[in-house]
């Protein structure tokens, strides 16, 4: 449900062209991110995708064509580059806002049946369910083999002892993956597994859910409208 | 930087990228049966988690794609694994995109698999562990060289401003190929060591 | 009755190599058999072989009544023997507690509800109901060691096959365990370095050692101890 | 000589919740202090607060006379604690038994043959020196619990802090890691279910247990007790 409600939004934000709407749809959605959540976290996140962002504002001003708006030696600032560039870093960032907000707080280990739902073919599906479950797992492993490095005095430089001890730590999470794969398999076996997978129903949404969903999906199409007014 | 967020590329591009996606992974399911779904699942979870950890090199430090590694264990799986960790990276950090999953998926996961059918058979069938060290770190590096072009190619296509950033982009990639290839190559001599059959790729 | 399981002249093999060999066991309705013996002996390698997971290197297996070779007569059989692995997290493979539980039940063609109440049934009667919509890999050790056992006995197995399974579980949460066990009406194959469990619960014992099963007994006895006791301060 | 481990009003946190509060401890060289208490207590969260693995909630810790604050201060005590995670599969990531048991010794800064030569002598100190070559991940349970031991005191740390050592471990290496601990001159902080092992091991105990540490007495006392036991037929 959330999901495709953040499709729908990210979709149409992705289509926006004039820069007052989309300043906007910027405002509008960190408003409400910062109601829903105001973590550090999130804002951390949203920086970390403004490095690409950077990277397009430190070069497309300077080299797309059009009005100079000013002059630095041989290069020239374009207003259309500036203009560009500031579009686009809204949209990134506004998507990216809606993403963290709308799915942010999901536990994607309970997001199986949700893409049962979407019809999401079934192979699939199941293979998200399984990696969802063992993410979790795989990740506290990983965090504890760190630990027992550090524990151990190991302290990361830029030489071989330290990338020979990355390639055994990685080298061992997947070895381990793979032998817990083999074991799962049989677990599943012995419990009557037969290759066909039984299902949960999906809860049914609540009238909020739909509210929200018709709200954020109006308001998504609406700009879309204004914007090709 | 592999992950392409929402709201940069064009409508053709994206909707290419997603075409291609999923005969990608419409090939990878229809080899993957229902046995093979575990360990295919845990797998990339593992992959998933492998490319969380940082690594220094020089005076920055780089995540590991691991695709290139991918290819040669999962073979064509190596589509719809790459599709279901895209989307939980999206899901749990917010990174890459939803309407760019399409376009990301094949970025990362075509180099990989082509890579690692080009030179796989080699990898398995030599019993020298430095050209197995070697041909492995190849597969790694070109498959992370592949990603940064199929990247650059995707924001050059979907408007020409993109093309000067896309320039700038490949030079980002030159130490995540380094620490690519060095990262490959170990973890693929551990897996001969250790457990050699995980070389093998899990469609049967 | 003819007894539920019975290994005769068994070989047992693990990766390659001869674990065991000339193994003769025999399981019947009401028995409670430990395996004992030390570390790396074969005695996972054992339970593994029985529901056809290893290769056999030579004798039979006969699960109720019935000789086994290939891997479709064993799968008829294994919804039939609850197996509990020796790592739970190696079995407890669907994202919540619940949906774990009832995975068997679902897979022997129960309906959805039927199964959940199932599940649900196996979860109180373990004393872990709270635990139903919890996510697995947050529980702790002792909670996921029952979840395991409730996903096997909500399948009303025959025969239950229980690998360490005390293993990190607490004095309390072992009672529990214990006493489940005790009400348990099928055959039950336990394997365990925790002699005092296996003292309180089983009818019977073999030890593995040397690559051969030994029959063992069990003697009560009473005798003077020198023990030391550990008190909180505040009793 | 001041104690080596000192909390004071300790409030210890897990994923954002707080586990236990005002925990004060001291350990000082020789002593063997137990903790215990059921599962989901604390016990893991506390030791690995000691070393800075968890943020803690209040209070202090202070190692080897010096207040611990900062991620820079522990690192500069941690390769003096040895601590033995509960889960031996988190600490074995080398593909051999030498290599996983040098590593400490190499970050330590000694040179390759030093250090190989310092594990092998803590792998023969535990009676394991001809499990060097093996492969790690394919040693059995009771084989790996030593190993990471043998990793642990390859660094010669002035601590130990061992998280149920004897988990899967048979009897016979269970007495042999028991030696091991009481040959030890350090001083060792242990957590264990096995009330038998800890009341051998231990000098004294405390319980973890509703969020509190609470110091426990080990008394000695003889008594009746009706025992079962199990034989071999052959004996
Ligand atoms: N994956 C493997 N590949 C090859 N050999 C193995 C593997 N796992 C275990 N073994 C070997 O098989 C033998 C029997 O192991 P098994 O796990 O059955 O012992 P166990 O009696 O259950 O021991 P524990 O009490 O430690 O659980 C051991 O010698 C062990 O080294
Ligand atoms: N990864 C985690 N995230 C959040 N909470 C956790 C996590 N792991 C454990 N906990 C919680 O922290 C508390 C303390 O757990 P801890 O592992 O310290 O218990 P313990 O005393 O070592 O138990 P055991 O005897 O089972 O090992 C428990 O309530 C547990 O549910
Ligand atoms: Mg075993
Ligand atoms: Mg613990």
């Amino acid at each position: 449900m959330r999901l495709v409600a953040a499709l729908i939004a990210v979709a149409a934000i992705s289509l926006l062209h004039t820069l007052p709407v989309a300043i906007a749809v910027f405002s509008l959605t960190a408003v409400v991110a910062a109601l829903h959540r105001p973590e550090r976290r999130l804002w951390r996140r949203l920086l970390h995708v403004e490095a690409f962002i950077l990277l397009l504002f430190v070069t497309l001003p300077f080299t797309m064509a059009g009005p100079t708006v000013a002059t630095f030696g041989p290069l020239h600032v374009s207003s259309t580059g500036l203009w560009r560039a500031t579009l686009i870093a809204l949209k990134v960032s506004t998507s990216v806002l809606i993403l963290l907000v709308f799915l942010g707080g999901m536990e994607p280990e309970r997001l199986g049946s949700t893409l049962r739902a979407l019809h999401v073919p079934e192979r699939l599906s199941r293979l998200f369910v399984m990696t969802a479950r063992y993410v979790g797992l795989i990740r506290d492993e990983a965090r504890r083999l760190t630990e027992t490095m550090r524990a151990r005095g190991f302290r990361p430089r830029s030489n071989r002892h330290t990338w020979r001890s990355y390639g055994h730590l990685l080298g061992m999470i997947l070895v381990r993956a793979l032998e817990r794969a083999e074991r799962v398999e049989e677990a599943m076996l012995c419990r009557g597994y037969a290759g066909h997978y039984p299902h949960s129903p999906l809860p049914a949404p609540r009238h909020r859910d739909w509210a929200a969903f018709a709200l954020v999906s109006g308001a998504a199409i609406l700009a879309l409208m204004v914007d090709r007014l | 930087m592999a992950h392409i967020p929402d709201g940069l590329l064009s409508v053709p591009v994206l909707l290419c990228g997603a075409g291609v996606a999923a005969a990608g992974v419409g090939l990878g399911l229809r080899r993957l049966d229902d046995r093979l779904i575990p360990r295919a699942g845990i797998l990339a979870a593992a992959v998933f988690v492998g490319s969380l950890v940082s690594i220094p090199v020089g005076p920055s430090s780089v995540h590991v794609l691991l695709s290139g590694l991918m290819g040669l264990m999962l073979g064509t799986a190596t589509f719809p694994a790459v599709l279901v960790i895209l989307l939980l990276q999206t899901l749990l950090f917010g990174f890459g995109g939803l309407t760019t999953l399409g376009v990301n998926t094949v970025n990362i996961a075509l180099p990989g698999v082509l890579f690692a059918l080009l030179l796989g058979p080699a990898i398995r069938r030599t019993g020298h562990a430095a050209t197995r060290a070697a041909l492995a770190g190849l597969v790694g590096a070109l498959s992370v060289a592949g990603t940064g072009g199929l990247v650059a190619l995707s924001l050059a296509v979907s408007s020409s401003d993109y093309t000067p950033v896309a320039k700038v982009l490949m030079a980002t990639y030159v130490p995540l190929m380094i620490g690519e290839a060095f990262v490959t190559a170990t973890i693929v001599t551990f897996l001969a060591r250790v457990q050699p059959d995980a070389l093998r790729p899990a469609t049967s | 009755m003819s007894p539920l399981l019975e290994l005769a002249d068994l070989t047992v093999m693990r990766g390659g190599t001869t674990v065991l060999t000339g193994v003769d066991l025999t399981l019947s309705r009401g028995e409670r058999l430990a395996l004992i013996g030390p570390n790396g002996a074969g005695k996972t390698t054992l339970l593994r072989s029985i529901i056809g997971l290893e290769p056999i290197g030579g004798g039979r297996i006969r699960l109720f009544g019935e000789d086994c070779t290939t891997e479709r007569a064993f799968r008829k059989f294994r919804p039939r023997i609850g197996f509990l692995f020796q790592d739970s997290d190696d079995q407890l493979f669907c994202p919540t507690v619940i949906e774990d539980v009832a995975f068997g039940p679902l897979n022997l063609g129960l309906g959805e509800a039927e199964a959940h109440r199932q599940a649900m049934a196996a979860l109180e009667g373990l004393g872990i109901g709270h635990l139903a919509q919890r996510i697995n890999h947050r529980l702790s050790g002792g909670e996921k060691r029952l979840v395991c056992l409730a996903g096997l006995l909500a399948m009303k197995p025959d025969v239950l096959m229980l690998d360490e399974p005390t293993n990190g579980v607490d004095a309390e949460n072992g009672r529990r365990l214990r006493q489940a066990l005790l009400d348990y009406a099928g055959a039950l194959l336990l394997v365990s370095h925790d002699s005092h469990f296996v003292a309180e619960l089983a009818t019977g014992a073999m030890v593995v050692q040397h690559g051969r099963l030994i029959p063992a007994e069990i003697h009560d006895h009473a005798h003077m101890h020198q023990h030391r006791h550990i008190h909180l301060e505040h009793d």
